[in-house]
């Protein structure tokens, strides 16, 4: 029954603590800063496709890399709250920086199902941003699973054969380590890769949304018996990281939608018609509340979803929370970024006003980890199987 | 951002639901998850005794000051509590108008002879009170109240005009009015908040038949009626901030009641779905799940709310009432559509019944207490700061 | 592909003729005097629920009843465009009789599947109104297989055997014949069976839509061998029979879909808030617009869907067509139904204004014969099924 | 109603396609699809080379009267055409605007002069031709005109200002300009209609970069253009006039033209599905067939205007533009989630490429000709007849 997934949340304190405030704020204004329409134009436009000195002062003066790593590794050992809060400002001015796939997919993944020594290795130079890692990002709601479809790792001589291909690997061209999902003879397993390493094949094409490039990865490889990092006891992590990255998706959709009404706003209340500014028509101001009222309900949805994983809700609840607040992120996006192109009129379909670039990563973004409607049969899926409600 | 639960928050939670497990038995049994909007005919005799077993329980006000006869509770308790009484199946409150709207409104603004003399009915659960605003040229533009009172040279009032949309007034011993106090004003000037006994010559009450068949909602014709002296809350000309003040206290803790109820109804729609075979429809079930996505979406958004999260402006607040009642009409209509044929006829089946009430009843929801687009127009200005309606040249 | 679908219409004469103009006209000219608000809440309270009077005019003075029978039965020989023309003016006004039952459903499927023999013994009688028939109007989109689910018939000494339940029967209760789909041995059957008939019972409950009152039928019948109609080689008009049902149903529904319009635009015209019209504002014009919108489209779908009916179009392509309308119309109407109620404000959900009557009929009627979202799915299963093009 | 084709219509759509079959070969064959609205930077001087092919086969500007060099077709035999052409895949005509809208204009407006002078270069495709209308603070506002022209001793004009939005003038010789002939004129009054040779030295061509990458759209800059004293069209004054009748020309026999191209467009889309699976998922299929039934509605709905069904106001043409711009928007958006990750990088593959300039495109469509408000007001205004937006007050 639909009750049986409202777990009781009881405390009403739902009020971001001051080190939340703090990292929030700073973000925006760090942004605001490096990551305007122009910085974000000329990442787009260079080879790598960001500022690698922006990063550097994320990993090093703001310590971003490191909010959710455990201290013992040189983290801040705070968790999915802050990293929304990061991501949802990331999202607001489509910041170009390996951020996403170190911190949000890569540490993420590593921390929820990594062994102790593979933590011990890789963990603390991710937190200070030394190390750029990533894992593939499947349009297939099944997630990593669906991101193993097409590897296979072997043992071979106390090494790992791991053979075959996989798709949209997110940064990959920049990244010093990819994090690899194979079928093993257990199971799923997951690979710490070095980019550099022998038989790799990376190739990247250039999409529409040149904020984020994605690339195809081509593997045959023989690596150390050490390059397996998950501790198979810990695999029920693997949902876990998926619900996660899940929700810094949205999180990042929720600021890119956010961003798309303000430009919106500020631009009809100085555009004139009919002599008077746009943004005075009624039909105007309801279409802006519009997208106003999907964008809140949304930012209640990331909040709540990034609440629940810093509660101690079990990982089924979390996953269908987190499903609930990316199914709503694509689709507030995706309205969003029409709607200010709309609003825009004429400009808006111009390369030179900002819309498009929201509307890009709107259309990319909407099936990370899934599309809505998938997303949507999956939460109906556990509705239906849960037990009937007296 | 903190959802764990104080133990403290636990055994109330505790002590809530065992007192609706003891006491809502018996001749009570048939009152649950009966009443409340769309449903205020059900049995309102029962349900009026209902009050007063709540009121034995100290159940009723349980928001008000300990000084004001309420129970003083916190506002997590209060939620703690609406969350229990709903997931209960406790009946709709028959004393919502007196405890959720007058009752604050009096503490607020009230003489104490005022607090004296009303509010022990309502905590007591035997005065049943009625909301006397909107009028038939008043609706989406409340100010604009035609209704006229003046003062007698006993200093009594009289009141004629006509009230409508009048909830339960059938049912209510009092009612309270904005009413014009000083002629010729125009808009949220010069109006006076009387408090009227219904039960006079001066008074008529006729119900208004909506489409799903009840008549929960009335006109109220006033001719003349009167109000004593002492039965004018604030100052004449103080009208609309009184009446403002009351509508505030309307939105709040009650909210997650509320959906604790829209719960219950969405468990009903996926039973609807299991016994008609549509939980196979692939777009039955999108709906389904986008409909529970709406259930979160309002829970956290009210959170939001009540822990005054963010800045001055609580946008979580501004979106609330046009969110919730836009996505219960189409729960509505997901229900009708999952029953099929089985919705087209009047049932008693309480499977059924329920959501047929649910499906006609919803479309009041995007209407009352601002409509969609008095809503859309609030959010807009107030929310977005974008400018306001330009007055047409005269 | 979807052109495949697309038969080619090349003559652009889509206007009416003088004929179904003069048809037309006076529909819409006798319902608004026959069945006004007032009229029809008359009907609706009565007890058999519509006004004989009325019937028997429609019948005698404007012989609508022989607007689609052939002339050899005393018909006007006329067809499917001028049936949706009338039925569209019905339902503008929810005229309650029981010409739906009669002519768009009994005298419909007689015309396309029965035998010679019946349709001796029923078209003229039908034609001249003096028959009052009606069969099942079930809500699965399978159509008239699905009305036989609970039926058998056998022959037994000469005479069939007919056992079983039917559902959603309109107007039964008013009907002298009943026209009942049955499974026999050699498949879908069609049988004339008087109301009176022994062994037969008509279960009448009073809907939300009162304006058109359903029945259920239990049969334990034993009748002459004549009672089955349907002529076994021409089984192919039962889906002929369906599509046009559709049709007729979907002209009905715009009709009643513009009424909300009308209703709506006449009542914010007269309605005053904050010291204008509520029809002066911009939101309040656009979203009578898009009623109108969806009214207009939905217009042409149901005349194109009727023309194709008067071509020499294929009873595949028909059945389409009358599909696309149908889907079309039940979703154009609903919307219209709940605009109506929106727009109205607080008096719009009262019984005493008529956006309520048309409301209910919206929801009754949206499944008759299939829901918009089965229908949909029907018509892509045709779009995927025809042959991949080149 | 008689949707029968007779055999005269019959043979006439056999002459069209067969000679498209035989003339669309070769070196043309690579403009199979291609141009249009969106593509209109594919190959243009081959296009240019193809509007000459058709003007020898005399099937440029076939619905002009004969005495204007057209080829006189009737409205049965013009829509005839463009269906066949599209069916065909025939390339979007380069000579569009001077075949749909100067030429008429000038037909209908313009000096024997002028028609010997600029109408033999539009039927033979060798001129061609570009539309300076709006303005950056003249979009919706159309009449809101601040381009200025003067005569100068010689009676020549000159033209200062800057038109937007103005496709193909960077492949176009002449543009027609509506601008302001008599200072201190308002709205739709004081405007002159000039014909004018883009190759000068006070015309500057600027493009606009679109979101999709393309950039067919056009800034031009006037800055003391010449006009000649004959290249007037109209009188001084007349200028809105003239643009208007030339505005309603650009509606009518072509859209079922246009149709057949989003019949095309839809068989990209059910090819991809198959492609991808999508087709068998359940909401994809229900957006399929939702977009086929939209087809249906534009063929019809086009059939009742050209046929003149219905009274003096033509309801269908009214919802025209607002219909078919929205059902083409959201079949672009239908074709990249049937796409999935196939859509996210530019393409060369012809299943793909289309689709993704398809969906970033139609945006546009939207937007020129009359945004999706401007058109709602004028349903809601014309179609409906309700009030105007009120001036704001002074």
């Amino acid at each position: 029954m639909s009750g049986s997934l409202a777990c009781g949340l009881n405390r009403l304190d739902f009020s971001l603590n001051e080190d939340q405030i703090m990292i929030r704020d700073a973000a925006e204004n760090f942004l605001a800063d490096v990551s305007d329409s122009a910085a974000v134009r000329k990442a787009m436009a260079s080879e790598r496709g960001y500022d690698e000195s922006v990063w550097q002062r994320i990993a090093s003066e703001l310590g971003w890399c490191g909010i959710a790593v455990p201290e013992e590794h040189g983290g801040l050992g705070l968790g999915a709250v802050e990293i929304a809060l990061v991501q949802e400002q990331i999202g607001r001015r489509l910041l170009c920086a390996p951020f996403f796939s170190t911190v949000c997919l890569a540490a993420n993944i590593l921390k929820e199902v990594g062994s102790h020594a593979a933590q011990q290795q890789y963990l603390s130079s991710l937190a200070e941003g030394g190390l750029r890692a990533t894992l593939p990002l499947p349009s297939d709601v099944a997630g990593w699973s669906a991101a193993a479809a097409n590897v296979v790792a072997t043992r071979e001589s106390g090494h790992w054969r791991i053979q075959g291909v996989v798709d949209r690997v997110p940064d990959a061209a920049n990244a010093e380590l990819l994090l690899i999902f194979a079928n093993t003879s257990e199971g799923l397993g997951l690979f710490a890769v070095p980019a550099d390493s022998n038989g790799m094949q990376i190739i990247t094409a250039e999409p529409w949304d040149t904020t984020r490039r994605f690339s195809r990865v081509i593997m045959d490889l023989l690596l150390p018996a050490d390059t397996r990092v998950d501790e198979p006891i810990r695999s029920a992590g693997f949902a876990r990281s998926l619900a996660l990255a899940r929700l810094y998706i949205a999180a990042e959709q929720l600021g890119a939608a956010q961003q798309c009404l303000d430009l919106t706003v500020a631009y009809t209340a100085t555009r004139k018609q009919f002599g008077r500014v746009v943004g005075s028509f009624q039909a105007v101001k309801h279409r802006c509340a519009e997208m106003m009222v999907k964008i809140e309900a949304l930012r209640s949805a990331v909040y709540g979803a990034a609440a629940q994983a810093a509660s101690d809700a079990s990982t089924d609840i979390l996953a269908t929370e987190c499903m609930m607040a990316r199914a709503l992120a694509g689709d507030a996006l995706f309205y969003c970024a029409g709607e200010a192109i709309q609003l825009h009129g004429g400009v808006g379909f111009t390369w030179e006003y900002d819309p498009q670039l929201y509307f890009k990563r709107a259309q990319a973004s909407s099936h990370w980890l899934g599309d809505s409607d998938a997303l949507r049969e999956q939460i109906a899926e556990t509705l239906f199987s849960s037990a009937v409600h007296a | 951002m903190n959802l764990q639960s104080t133990a403290a928050d636990e055994t109330f939670r505790k002590e809530v639901a065992t007192w609706m497990q003891k006491h809502l038995v018996g001749k009570y049994t048939s009152l649950k998850h009966r009443g409340g909007p769309g449903d205020e005919e059900a049995d309102p005799a029962m349900r009026k005794e209902w009050e007063r077993e709540l009121a034995a329980g100290r159940w009723t006000c349980v928001g008000w000051p300990q000084e004001a006869g309420g129970r003083g509770l916190s506002i997590e308790q209060q939620v703690i509590f609406h969350e229990e009484y709903a997931r209960a199946g406790g009946p709709g409150r028959m004393g919502h108008i007196g405890e959720g709207l007058l009752g604050p409104a009096l503490i607020k603004f009230g003489s104490d002879a005022q607090k004296n003399e009303f509010l022990p009915g309502i905590v007591a659960g035997t005065t049943f009170w009625a909301q006397g605003y909107s009028e038939p040229g008043a609706g989406s533009d409340l100010a604009n109240v035609q209704t006229k009172c003046w003062q007698e040279a006993d200093g009594s009032w009289r009141v004629s005009g006509q009230k409508i949309w009048t909830s339960l007034a059938h049912e209510s011993e009092w009612i309270f009015v904005l009413a014009r106090c000083e002629p010729g004003s125009k808009g949220n000037k010069g109006l006076a908040f009387l408090l009227m006994p219904l039960n006079q010559p001066g008074i008529e009450i006729r119900g208004i038949r909506q489409l799903g068949g009840g008549s929960e909602f009335n006109e109220v014709f006033f001719d003349g009626a009167v109000a004593q002296a002492n039965h004018i809350v604030g100052a004449p000309g103080d009208g609309w901030k009184v009446a403002m003040g009351l509508l505030e206290a309307e939105r709040g803790v009650s909210t997650l009641g509320q959906q604790m109820h829209f719960t219950h109804e969405l468990d009903l729609v996926i039973a609807a779905a299991r016994a008609t075979g549509k939980d196979k429809n692939p777009q039955v079930r999108q709906r389904i799940a986008h409909a529970w996505c709406g259930l979160r979406v309002m829970r956290y958004n009210a959170l939001r709310m009540l822990s005054g999260d963010s800045t001055s402006l609580q946008r979580e607040a501004i979106i609330g009432k046009y969110y919730w009642s836009n996505w219960h009409r189409d729960l509505g209509k997901l229900a009708v559509d999952v029953l099929g044929p089985l919705a087209d006829v009047p049932s008693d089946d309480p499977a059924i019944r329920p959501l047929q009430q649910l499906f006609f009843f919803s479309r009041a929801d995007t209407i009352y207490a601002g409509t969609n687009e008095i809503q859309l127009n609030l959010i807009a200005e107030r929310g977005l700061g974008m400018p306001r309606e330009p007055r047409p040249a005269a």
